[in-house]
C-alpha cells in the first residue's frame, strides 16, 4: 500500500463519495461562492418576470439610450431593455447549459456503458463515436443548427452531437475499468447479472467522473451556444440570449462598449462558476488530488 | 513501424466512410434548395431545373452520394455552388492562412501553457498555481470572440501594434505574416493555452506523485531535473494527447477567429459555404477537417514513442 | 506600386453583370468592363465606348462607330461583333433590354468599327437602354464570351475597361485583385460620373471582403483599407477623432427598403388583407430602428419612383405613410381573416434586416394579425422567395429587400410597378392594368405625358400592394482622406481618384 | 526510548523524534518518540505492519517528506553527527544519493519508465561527482555488473519495462550504491517480489553488505526475512518502536507483547496443520489522537490497568536488547514454548 | 471421476494486442491444460509465483472466465454448458473469496445490502440471515451499517466470507484471501477460514503463494509454474518430501523466522520467465540445475511419484536420489 493508497482508504475510497463530497463543498469557501453564484443564476432566470420588464419589446425611438428607470442598462440598437434582455438571457444560457448536460449523460452514459460492456456492440458504437469525433464539433454545431430551422430546440440538438461522443467515450472508459475491479466479478459470482449488475455495480461507480464531464459539457454548451448565436446560426434573435447580445452589440463596441460587456461578464461569470464547480466535484471526488506530494 | 502507420490508415478508412456519410446525410436531409440559390434572382424553373440536374440534385440521395464519394476518391470534391471554383482549389488556396494560423497558435500555447502547468504543479495549492489555474479557468469561461475583440481594442484600434484584420501571406516575408497573426493566434492560444495548462498540471502532479519521482529525489537530483527529465517526460503522453483533442476545439476557434479577423482561411470559407448553403464546399470542408484530425491522431499517437519507449516500435 | 483597397457590401461571386443584378458585382464590374454609352453627372447619356453614333431621319436606324484603340484585356481588339454579340447577351435578361429587343428589327456590325441597330419603329429609349447606369448593364465583352448562356457567369471573364481582373488571385470570399490595364485608352473628357476619361491612378485594386462592418470601418481608420461603400449609421461615430479617413453621405446613392408582399398565399392574396397590412405599418419605426437619431440619413417617402425625383408624387399614399389599426383590424374583420398566420422569415444575418423583422413583428400583431417568426439568414430567404408554393411547402408571406435610386427611380426599371404576374419579381403581383401603362410609357416621348403615366402607375402600385414602401435613406461611404478625386454617384467608380502626394 | 545510542559512533542516530501529519481538520500522530542507531557496516531491520510508521521514518531521514502537511514536533537524525533535520533542501540534495542510498518497495514503478537504466544510473553519479558522461556511463556499468546483472554492457541501454522484476530491483540497488553511499536504506525491498526473486535480491544486500562494508537500515514487515539477513532489529507498532535488540536476541527472548503476539500468529511450516493460530485481536489503533500509555495494550493478552498509565520509559534487558512492554517478563515466560523462539534459543 | 471438483484439461489462453507501435499480437497461456480433482470436503492447496495462472485457474472455476479448452465439473455439473437462469442458479453452488478484501466490496454499497444481494439473488432476502452471517464471521450489526471504507481490511474480509457462505456453497475458492492483510489479522482470518470450513464442511481450494500460509490451511496442495501444475500431494508428503526441483527451490527461498535457515538458502538462479514466451518443454528447464536435452523437447506430464503424491519433471527420480544424498 502506498502512502496516497492508505490515505484514500481513511478518506474513504469511493463510497459515500457524494455525501463525502457535499461535505467537501461546504467546507470550501470558495465553492460556496461559486455554488451561490449559479443559484443566483437560476433563480434569475426562472423569476426573470419578476425581476425585468419585457425583453422583447421594441422601441426604436429610444434605441441605444443609455440608463434610465425604465431600463437599469440602457437600450440596445432597437430599444431593447438590455437589462430585461440581460435577466431572460440566463434562461437561455442555463437551459441550453442544463440540457446539453444531461442529454450528454443520459445518451452518453446508456452508450457508454453499453459499449462497455458489450464487445461487439461496443466495437460497433466505438466506431460511430469515433466517426463523430473526427468531425471537429463546432462545425458539426454551426452545420446542424445552420441547416435546420433555427431555434432553441435545434440549438441543443446541435451542441449536444457533439458532445455525446466524448462522454460515450469517457463513460465506456470508466466502466472498463470498473468491470475489472474485483467486486464486479464477486457480484457476478454471487448470481447478479444483466440489468441488475449495470444498476447496482457499474453505474453507480461511474458516475463520479461522469458528474464531473457533465459540468465541463455544461460550460462548454453555454460558450458554444454563445459562438452559434455570435455566427448568427443560434436561436431567433428575438429569443434573448447573451450571445446575440454580445452579436448584436459588436457594431457598436466602440461607441457603446456596455452593450457586450454586461452579457460578456455574465456569461463568463457562470461559466467560470460552472467549471470551477466542474474542477471542484472532480477534486472532491479524487481523493488524490487532495494529497499532494511536492518537489 | 511503417506497416504500423499503414495500418493505422488503413483503420481511418472506416471512419473516414462513416464520417463521409454523415456529413452527406447531414447536409441533405436539411431544408433549403441550392439550385434555386444558385439561380439567382431572376431565374425560371427551367434554368433552377437544368442546375438541379448538373448538380445530380434530381437523382436519388444514394446515387449522390456514391456520386460525390466516388469523386471525392479522386481527389475531386465538386465544385462550389457559390463562386463554381472547384472545391479542391478554394480549400488550397485557404490552406495557407490557416496552416499559419494554427501553427503560430500551437506554438505560442505550447509556449505558454507547458511552463506554466509545470509551475503550477511544482507549486501546488500555492499562490502562483492558485493564479495560473484562475488564469486557466477563466480562459476556459471567455468565448474567444470576446478575447479577440478585447484583443483588437486594444492593441489594433487603441495601440496599433497590430493590423485589425486581415492575413499577409507568407510571399510579403515571414515577419509580415506573423505579425498579421500574431492577435488571432493570442486570441487562440488563449483559450488552448488554459486547457493545456490544466492538463499538463494534471498530468505533472500524477508524475511528480509517482514513485520515480521520489526515486529521483532520492537521488538527490534539483528540482528543474525533476520538474523537466523526470516528470515532464512522463507527462508527455496526456499532454500530446490533449494538443491533438485541443486540435479539435483549435478548429472550433479558428472558426469564429477567423471570422472577426477577417482571414481568408478554411475556418471562414467554412462558416461562409454554410450560411450561402453552399452544400459541395461544405462537405469538402468538414472532410477536409475530419481528415486532418485522423491524421493529427495519428501523428499523435507515433509521436507517443518520443516519450514512452514502452509504445516504441 | 500603388494599391486601392476597396470594401463592397458583398463578396463577389462572379464578375458577369449580365448573369445577376447583384450589386456589389455591378460594382466590381466596373473596374473591368467599359459600355458603349454612359451617364454624366446629369444623367444624360454620353458615348464612352462609342465615338458617336448617327439616327437615321426614319428615325429607326442607329449606326454606332466604335473609338479607336479599344482593346480587351487578353489583348485583342474590341470589334462591332463583340459589341453585338455583348448586346444581344444583355437583351435576354434586362428588363429594359427585354422591351429593346421586342422592338428590334436587326442588330449587325458591318464591320469592325460599326454597329448598326434597326429598330421596326421609332423608339427614344434605345440609346437610354444601352446607357444604362445600373443592373443588368449592357457591358462588352469578347463575343467568345457573350455567347455564354445569360443565365451562367462567365468563368474568365474579359473587360475592356481600365482594370483588368487577375483570375489567379482571385479568392471568392476573401479577396478579388484587379491591375491597371496598361492598354486602356481614355477618353479625352474629364471623367463626370460614369461618363469621360477613365484614367486609371492605380497599379492594382484590390476588392477585399470584409463581412463585419464595424472591422472594416476599423481597418479603414487603420488605414488598410481605403474605401467601404456603406458605413451604418451607428457607426458613423468611429470616425470621430480620425483624421486617416471620413465618412462621406452619398446623396446620389439613395437606398430605398420595401417590405415585398406575395400575392399567391393566403392572407394576402386578398386586396382587402394587403390594404390592412398598410394600415398595419408605419415608417418611422423601421427608419428609427436601422438609422437611429441620424435624421439626415432617411426620409419618410411613399413615392414609387423615389422622393426628389422627376416622378416622385404623393398620389394615394395616405393608407402607407399611415398607420391605423383600427382600420387595419376593420378590413382584415371584412376580409374575414381567419388567422392564418403571417410568416416572417426573419433574416438574422443582416443587422439592418434583423432589426426590421423586430419593429415588423409586434406591429402586426398589434392589427390583428397571427405572425410566425421563423429566424433564417439571407440566403435561405434568398432562395425562399423563389418559391410560389404554398407557406407549408416552403413558400413565403413577406420578405424585406431594398432598392437602389436608379433602378426605382425609372418606371423602366422600377420591378414593383411592372404587374407582370407569374413572369414578375417576387411577389407576383398582376395587373394588366400596370403591364399596358409601361408599355405606353416606353414609348411615350413627352415629359408631361410621362409624369402622369408615372403617377397613375404609382396609384394601381399602391392599390394592389405589389409591397410596402418603408422610406427612404442615404448610406455614408468612408473613405481615407488621403484620397482625392472620387466621383459621387449612384455606382462608386475608382477612376480618377487617386492618392495625395 | 532514551536518547542513548545503543551502538558506538553510528553511522546514523535517530533521536527521540516525532512526526504529525496536518491535514486540514485532521492530525496523525504518525511517528512518537522515534530513537535508533545504526552502526558501521551493521544491517538494522525495522518490522512493523502496514502504517506503523516504518517508511515516514526513512522519508523524515531522507528529508523526502512533503512540505506541506508533514511537522518533524522533535528529534534528530545525525548522520555522523551531522543533524539532517536542520540540513537546508540544497544540502540535503547533495547528501541524498552521495551518502545516503535508498531504495523503495516497488521497482515496477520506483524507476522512470521513460528513460533508460544507464541514463538513470549515471544521472546520480553526475549529479554527485564531477566526472564525464563516460565515466560516469563506465561507473554505471560497473555498478550493474555488481548487483549480478547479466550482460550489463547491453542493459545499460534496456528501458526499465524489458528488465523483469527482480533486475529491476537490482537496478535500483545499483543506482543507490553507485555514489558507495555511508547508509542504504532499503524500504520494503523485496515485499512486491516472488519468493525466489526476494532471495535473490536479499541475497544481494547481503553481500555487498560484506563487501563494500555499508550500513544498511532494512524495512520489512517480514519477520522471516528480518530473520535471515538482519543483525539488529527494530519492532514498531502504531510509530513507536516497542522493541529493539539483536536479531537472535530478540528472537529468543521476545520482551513485548506485539513481538510475541506476531511470533504467535505465524503460521510456519513447523506449526502443526489445521491447528488454530494464535490471534491478536482487534485492530491496529487510529493515530489521530495521542495515547499516553502502551500502544498495544488494547489488543495485548498480557496488558494490565497499568498499561494504559503514562508509558515507562523503556527497559534494557540484556545488552543492546530494550523493550517498551512492562510485563517483558510475563511475555517471555508465556513465550517460551513458542516454535520460534525455541528455534532460536 | 468421483472428484467434487474436476478439471480436465482446463487450459486458458489470453490474446494480447500488440503493446507497442507495430507489435506483434502475443499469447498468454495463463492456464495450460490443467488436469486436477478435489473431494467434498478437501482443500487443496494452490501455490506459484505471481502470474503462474492462479488466479485465472480460480475465474474458470467460478465461470467468471470461459476456458479456452477443457472442463470443469463441479459436483457433476459441467457449467460451461450453462446459460443464463440455469447457470445463476447453479453459481449458488460455488463462491468466492477474493484477495483484496476492500476492492471485492462495492464502495457504494453497505455490508448489510452487500451480503444481502446474494440472498436476495435467489429469493431468500432476510435482514435475520444477514444478522446471523454477520455473527458467525464475528460482525457486530454495527458494522452491516457501514461502507466498506468504513471498515478494517480484515472486517472487509469477513464481510467478504459471509457473503460467500450465504447460501452454503458446497465449494469455495479463495483467491490469496489473506494477502492484502496485516500479519496480525491474517491469522484471525484462517482461523475464521478454518472454522467455517468445519463448521460448513466446505469444500475449498485455497490459494496463495505464501506457502506457510498454505501448509497450514491445505489437505493437499498443488505447486504451479508458469501455468501448468508441476507437482501435486498431501501437504505433509510435498513439504517435507518435494519432488520437483521448483517446488524445493520455493520451499527454499521462503524466508522463515529459524535461524536454521540463516545463512544456509540454496542458492536461487536464473530470472522467472515471461509469461508470455515461456521456454519450451519443461518450462523450469531455464533454471533448473538437473535440465537435460529431453526438457527443452518434451512437456513433462504429471506422473504418480508415490501415490497421490505426483509431479511433472522428466528427473524426478535423478533428483530424489541427490536430494536424499544431499540431505543425508
Ligand atoms: N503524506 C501524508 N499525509 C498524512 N498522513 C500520512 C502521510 N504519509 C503517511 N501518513 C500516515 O502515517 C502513518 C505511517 O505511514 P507509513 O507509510 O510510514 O507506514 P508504513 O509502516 O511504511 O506502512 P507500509 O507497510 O504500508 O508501507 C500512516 O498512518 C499514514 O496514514
Ligand atoms: N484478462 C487478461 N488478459 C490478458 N492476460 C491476462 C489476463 N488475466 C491474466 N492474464 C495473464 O495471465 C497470466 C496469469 O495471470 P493470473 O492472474 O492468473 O496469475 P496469478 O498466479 O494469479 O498471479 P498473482 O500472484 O500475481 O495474482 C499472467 O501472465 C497475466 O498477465
Ligand atoms: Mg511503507
Ligand atoms: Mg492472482
Amino acid at each position: 500500500m502506498s502512502v496516497y493508497d492508505q490515505v484514500s482508504a481513511t478518506r474513504g475510497r469511493h463510497g459515500g463519495r457524494i455525501s463525502a463530497a457535499a461535505g467537501y463543498l461546504a467546507a470550501n469557501p470558495a465553492t460556496a461562492i461559486c455554488f451561490g453564484v449559479l443559484l443566483i443564476f437560476v433563480l434569475m432566470a426562472v423569476f426573470a418576470p419578476l425581476i425585468a420588464g419585457d425583453p422583447v419589446k421594441i422601441d426604436p425611438a429610444e434605441r441605444l439610450t443609455g440608463p434610465s428607470a425604465s431600463a437599469h442598462w440602457g437600450r440596445d440598437h432597437l430599444g431593447r431593455d438590455v437589462f430585461a434582455r440581460a435577466v431572460y438571457g440566463s434562461r437561455m444560457s442555463l437551459l441550453v447549459g442544463f440540457s446539453v448536460a444531461a442529454i450528454a449523460t443520459v445518451f452518453g452514459v446508456a452508450i457508454g456503458i453499453y459499449a462497455g460492456m458489450s464487445r461487439v456492440g461496443g466495437a460497433i458504437a466505438m466506431r460511430l463515436v469515433d466517426a463523430m469525433m473526427a468531425i471537429p464539433a463546432i462545425l458539426l454545431a454551426i452545420a446542424f443548427a445552420a441547416l435546420m430551422d433555427a431555434g432553441i430546440l435545434t440549438v441543443i440538438i446541435a451542441i449536444s452531437i457533439p458532445e455525446i461522443p466524448r462522454m460515450v467515450r469517457l463513460v465506456r472508459s470508466v466502466v472498463l475499468g470498473v468491470r475489472q475491479q474485483p467486486y464486479v466479478a464477486a457480484a457476478i459470482s454471487i448470481g447478479t447479472g444483466g440489468l441488475p449488475l449495470v444498476w447496482r455495480h457499474i453505474l453507480p461507480n461511474t458516475l463520479g467522473p461522469v458528474l464531473v464531464q457533465a459540468t465541463y459539457a455544461c460550460a462548454s454548451a453555454i460558450i458554444t451556444s454563445a459562438v452559434l448565436s455570435f455566427l448568427g446560426v443560434g436561436t431567433s434573435p428575438e429569443v434573448p440570449s447573451w450571445g446575440g447580445m454580445m452579436a448584436d452589440a459588436r457594431s457598436f463596441f466602440r461607441i457603446h462598449p456596455e452593450l457586450m460587456v454586461y452579457p460578456g461578464v455574465l456569461l463568463s461569470l457562470l461559466v467560470l462558476v460552472v467549471n470551477v464547480l466542474g474542477d471542484r466535484l472532480s477534486d472532491a471526488l479524487d481523493p488524490r488530488k487532495m494529497v499532494r506530494g511536492s518537489v | 513501424m511503417l506497416g504500423y502507420v499503414l495500418g493505422r490508415l488503413l483503420a481511418a478508412i472506416p471512419i473516414f466512410i462513416l464520417v463521409a456519410i454523415f456529413i452527406f446525410s447531414l447536409v441533405h436531409l436539411t431544408p433549403g434548395d441550392p439550385a434555386v440559390l444558385l439561380a439567382g434572382d431572376n431565374a425560371n424553373p427551367q434554368q433552377v431545373e437544368k442546375i438541379r440536374e448538373r448538380l445530380h440534385l434530381d437523382e436519388p440521395l444514394i446515387v449522390q452520394f456514391g456520386i460525390w464519394a466516388g469523386n471525392a476518391l479522386q481527389f475531386d470534391l465538386g465544385e462550389s455552388i457559390y463562386s463554381n471554383k472547384p472545391v479542391t482549389q478554394l480549400i488550397a488556396q485557404r490552406i495557407e492562412p490557416t496552416f499559419v494560423l494554427a501553427a503560430v497558435t500551437l506554438f505560442l500555447t505550447v509556449a505558454i501553457a507547458v511552463p506554466l502547468g509545470v509551475i503550477a504543479a511544482w507549486r501546488a495549492n500555492g499562490w502562483i498555481d492558485r493564479g495560473i489555474m484562475a488564469f486557466a479557468v477563466l480562459g476556459f469561461s471567455v468565448p474567444v470572440f470576446v478575447i479577440a475583440y478585447l484583443l483588437v481594442y486594444f492593441f489594433a484600434v487603441s495601440l496599433r501594434w497590430f493590423p485589425v484584420q486581415g492575413y499577409k501571406p507568407l510571399s510579403n516575408g515571414l515577419l509580415t505574416t506573423l505579425h498579421s497573426v500574431t492577435l488571432p493566434s493570442i486570441a487562440l492560444a488563449l483559450v488552448f493555452a488554459a486547457l493545456i495548462a490544466r492538463v499538463t498540471r494534471a498530468a505533472m502532479l500524477e508524475a511528480l506523485s509517482e514513485n520515480f519521482t521520489r526515486t529521483a529525489r532520492a537521488k538527490g537530483l534539483g528540482t528543474f531535473r525533476i520538474l523537466v527529465i523526470h516528470a515532464l517526460k512522463s507527462a508527455g503522453i496526456p499532454v500530446i494527447t490533449v494538443i491533438g483533442i485541443g486540435f479539435a476545439t483549435l478548429v472550433g476557434g479558428v472558426v469564429v477567429t477567423e471570422s472577426v479577423f477577417n482571414i481568408p482561411g478554411i475556418g471562414r470559407l467554412t462558416v461562409d459555404a454554410i450560411t450561402r448553403r453552399d452544400y459541395p464546399v461544405v462537405q469538402g470542408v468538414i472532410l477536409f477537417f475530419s481528415a486532418l484530425l485522423i491524421l493529427i491522431n495519428l501523428l499523435i499517437d507515433l509521436s507517443y514513442a518520443l516519450f514512452d519507449p514502452r509504445v516504441k516500435g | 506600386e500603388e494599391v486601392l483597397r476597396l470594401r463592397l457590401n458583398g463578396d463577389i461571386n462572379t464578375l458577369d453583370p449580365i448573369s445577376t443584378t447583384n450589386f456589389t458585382i455591378r460594382n466590381a464590374a466596373y473596374l473591368m468592363y467599359d459600355t458603349l454609352f454612359a451617364l454624366d453627372s446629369n444623367y444624360e447619356v454620353q458615348p464612352q465606348m462609342a465615338e458617336g453614333y448617327t439616327l437615321s431621319d426614319d428615325g429607326r436606324v442607329y449606326t454606332i462607330t466604335l473609338r479607336d484603340g479599344l482593346m480587351f484585356h487578353d489583348g485583342s481588339p474590341v470589334t462591332g461583333a463583340d459589341v453585338v454579340a455583348s448586346i444581344q447577351r444583355w437583351g435576354k435578361v434586362d428588363g429594359l433590354g427585354k422591351i429593346l429587343f421586342s422592338k428590334l428589327q436587326s442588330i449587325e456590325a458591318p464591320d469592325d468599327k460599326t454597329v448598326v441597330l434597326t429598330m421596326n419603329e421609332p423608339w427614344g429609349q434605345v440609346i437610354p437602354a444601352l446607357g444604362k447606369i445600373s443592373s443588368n448593364v449592357p457591358v462588352i465583352m469578347p463575343a467568345s464570351q457573350a455567347a455564354n448562356d445569360p443565365s451562367e457567369a462567365v468563368a474568365n471573364p474579359i473587360g475592356s475597361g481600365p482594370y483588368k481582373l487577375l483570375p489567379d488571385e482571385w479568392v471568392p470570399g476573401s479577396i478579388a485583385v484587379f491591375e491597371k490595364f496598361g492598354d486602356y485608352v481614355p477618353r479625352d473628357e474629364p471623367a463626370d460620373m460614369a461618363a469621360g476619361g477613365k484614367v486609371a491612378h492605380f497599379d492594382r485594386v484590390e476588392l477585399v471582403y470584409i463581412p463585419d462592418t464595424a472591422t472594416a470601418i476599423d481597418a479603414l481608420i487603420a488605414g488598410e483599407i481605403d474605401w467601404i461603400e456603406e458605413v451604418p449609421a451607428d457607426m458613423l461615430a468611429f470616425f470621430e477623432g480620425a483624421d486617416s479617413a471620413k465618412p462621406i453621405a452619398a446623396r446620389q446613392s439613395g437606398n430605398s427598403m420595401q417590405l415585398v408582399v406575395n400575392h399567391l398565399n393566403p392572407p394576402f392574396d386578398d386586396p382587402k388583407i394587403r390594404h390592412a397590412l398598410q394600415w398595419a405599418v408605419e415608417q418611422k419605426p423601421f427608419l428609427q430602428a436601422a438609422y437611429g437619431n441620424a435624421t439626415d440619413r432617411y426620409l419618410e417617402c411613399a413615392a414609387v419612383f423615389f422622393c426628389d425625383t422627376p416622378y416622385a408624387t404623393d398620389a394615394n399614399t395616405e393608407r402607407v405613410l399611415n398607420r391605423d389599426v383600427d382600420k387595419a383590424k376593420a378590413l382584415l374583420e371584412e376580409a374575414g381573416y381567419d388567422g392564418t398566420p403571417v410568416v416572417l422569415m426573419h433574416v438574422t444575418d443582416i443587422p439592418a434586416h434583423d432589426a426590421y423583422y423586430s419593429v415588423l413583428k409586434p406591429m402586426l400583431e398589434e392589427a390583428g394579425f397571427v405572425v410566425d417568426d421563423q429566424p433564417s439568414d439571407w440566403a435561405t430567404v434568398a432562395t425562399r422567395r423563389a418559391s410560389k408554393e404554398p407557406v407549408a411547402d416552403g413558400g413565403w408571406n413577406l420578405f424585406f429587400t431594398g432598392w437602389g435610386f436608379v433602378d426605382q427611380s425609372n418606371p423602366m426599371t422600377n420591378v414593383y410597378v411592372a404587374g407582370d404576374c407569374d413572369n414578375g419579381w417576387f411577389g407576383w403581383a398582376c395587373s394588366e392594368e400596370l403591364q399596358e401603362l409601361r408599355k405606353q410609357f416606353a414609348e411615350a416621348e413627352d415629359p408631361e405625358v410621362k409624369k402622369a403615366l408615372a403617377e397613375k402607375m404609382q396609384i394601381l402600385t399602391h392599390d394592389l400592394v405589389s409591397y410596402v414602401p418603408l422610406g427612404q435613406s442615404f448610406p455614408s461611404q468612408g473613405i481615407a482622406t488621403n484620397l482625392e478625386g472620387f466621383i459621387e454617384s449612384p455606382v462608386p467608380f475608382f477612376w480618377e481618384v487617386q492618392r495625395t502626394q | 526510548m532514551t536518547s542513548r545510542a545503543p551502538v558506538a559512533d553510528p553511522v546514523l542516530d535517530v533521536r527521540n523524534l516525532s512526526l504529525e501529519f496536518a491535514d486540514r481538520d485532521k492530525v496523525t500522530f504518525a511517528l512518537d518518540a522515534v530513537s535508533f542507531s545504526v552502526g558501521e557496516g551493521e544491517i538494522v531491520s525495522l518490522v512493523g505492519e502496514s502504517g506503523c510508521g516504518k517508511s515516514v521514518t526513512a522519508m523524515t531521514i531522507m528529508g523526502l517528506l512533503p512540505k506541506h502537511g508533514a511537522r518533524v514536533t522533535s528529534g534528530s537524525a545525525l548522520l555522523r553527527g551531522r543533524d539532517l533535520l536542520q540540513t537546508s533542501e540544497r544540502e540535503m540534495r547533495r547528501i541524498r544519493g552521495d551518502r545516503i542510498g535508498m531504495i523503495f518497495q516497488d521497482p515496477m514503478t520506483s524507476l522512470n519508465p521513460v528513460h533508460t537504466v544507464g541514463m538513470q544510473i549515471s544521472e546520480t553519479i553526475r549529479k554527485h561527482r564531477r566526472v564525464s558522461r563516460r565515466a560516469a556511463e563506465k561507473r554505471a556499468l560497473e555498478m550493474l555488473d555488481l548487483v549480478r546483472i547479466p550482460d550489463a554492457a547491453s542493459r545499460l541501454r534496456a528501458y526499465p519495462h524489458e528488465l523483469s522484476g527482480g533486475m529491476r530491483q537490482r537496478v535500483m540497488i545499483a543506482m543507490a550504491l553507485a555514489c558507495d553511499p555511508e547508509l542504504l536504506i532499503a524500504d520494503e525491498p523485496t515485499t512486491a517480489l516472488d519468493v525466489t526473486v526476494q532471495a535473490q535480491v536479499l541475497d544481494l544486500i547481503a553481500d555487498l553488505r560484506r563487501d563494500i562494508g555499508m550500513s544498511v537500515v532494512l524495512i520489512t514487515h517480514d519477520l522471516g526475512v528480518v530473520a535471515g539477513v538482519a543483525d539488529r532489529m527494530m519492532v514498531m507498532y502504531a510509530g513507536r518502536i516497542v522493541e529493539q535488540g539483536p536479531t537472535e536476541k530478540l528472537f529468543a527472548d521476545p520482551a513485548h507483547g506485539y513481538t510475541a503476539g506476531l511470533m504467535r500468529s505465524l503460521p510456519g511450516v513447523n506449526a502443526r496443520m489445521h491447528d488454530e493460530l494464535r490471534e491478536i485481536p482487534g485492530s491496529v489503533p487510529r493515530l489521530d489522537r495521542k495515547i499516553e500509555g502502551c500502544v498495544f495494550a488494547p489488543r495485548c493478552e498480557f496488558s494490565s490497568q497499568s498499561c494504559l498509565a503514562p508509558l515507562p520509559r523503556a527497559q534494557e534487558r540484556a545488552q543492546g536488547h530494550w523493550t517498551r512492554c512492562i510485563h517483558a517478563d510475563a511475555v517471555c515466560e508465556a513465550m517460551s514454548d513458542n516454535d520460534i523462539v525455541r528455534a532460536w534459543a | 471421476m468421483t472428484g467434487y471438483l474436476v478439471l480436465d484439461n482446463v487450459g486458458k489462453t489470453y490474446t494480447l494486442k500488440p503493446s507497442k507501435i507495430g507489435g506483434a499480437v502475443r499469447h498468454v497461456h495463463a492456464v495450460d491444460g490443467v488436469s486436477l480433482e478435489v473431494a467434498r470436503g478437501e482443500t487443496l492447496g494452490l501455490v506459484g509465483e505471481s502470474g503462474c495462472g492462479k488466479s485465472t485457474l480460480a475465474k474458470l472455476i467460478m465461470h467468471l472466465e470461459v476456458p479456452t479448452g477443457g472442463r470443469v465439473v463441479i459436483d457433476g455439473v459441467d457449467h460451461s454448458r450453462l446459460r443464463g437462469p440455469a447457470l445463476k442458479q447453479a453459481r449458488r453452488n460455488f463462491q468466492m473469496i477474493f484477495q483484496d478484501p476492500q476492492a471485492s466490496l462495492n464502495p457504494r454499497m453497505k455490508a448489510r445490502a452487500i451480503i444481502g444481494e446474494i440472498l436476495g439473488n435467489y429469493g431468500k432476502a432476510s435482514s435475520q440471515r444477514v444478522d446471523e452471517l454477520a455473527a458467525l464471521v464475528g460482525l457486530g450489526d454495527f458494522h452491516l451499517d457501514r461502507y466498506p471504507h468504513q471498515l478494517s481490511g480484515g472486517q472487509c474480509q469477513r464481510i467478504g466470507i459471509a457473503r460467500a457462505i450465504a447460501l452454503d456453497p458446497g465449494l469455495i475458492i479463495a483467491d490469496e484471501p489473506v494477502s492484502a492483510l496485516d500479519v496480525s489479522i491474517q491469522a484471525q482470518i484462517l482461523n475464521l477460514i478454518g472454522r467455517l470450513r468445519q463448521q460448513l464442511d466446505l469444500t475449498m481450494v485455497f490459494i496463495s503463494h505464501d506457502l506457510s500460509v498454505v501448509s497450514h490451511v491445505a489437505d493437499r496442495v498443488a505447486v504451479m509454474y508458469l501455468g501448468r501444475i508441476v507437482e501435486i500431494g498431501r501437504t505433509e508428503s510435498l513439504f517435507r518430501n518435494p519432488r520437483h526441483p521448483y517446488t524445493r527451490m520455493l520451499l527454499e527461498a521462503v524466508p522463515q523466522p529459524t535461524p536454521a535457515k540463516r545463512h544456509a538458502r540454496a542458492a536461487v538462479s536464473g530470472e522467472l520467465p515471461s509469461p508470455i514466451d515461456p521456454p519450451s518443454g519443461c518450462h523450469f528447464r531455464t533454471r533448473c540445475a538437473f535440465a537435460g536435452d529431453e526438457c527443452s523437447s518434451k512437456v513433462p506430464v504429471l506422473r504418480p511419484a508415490d501415490s497421490p503424491h505426483m509431479v511433472a519433471c522428466h528427473k524426478a527420480e535423478t533428483i530424489a536420489s541427490s536430494l536424499n544424498m544431499n540431505v543425508a
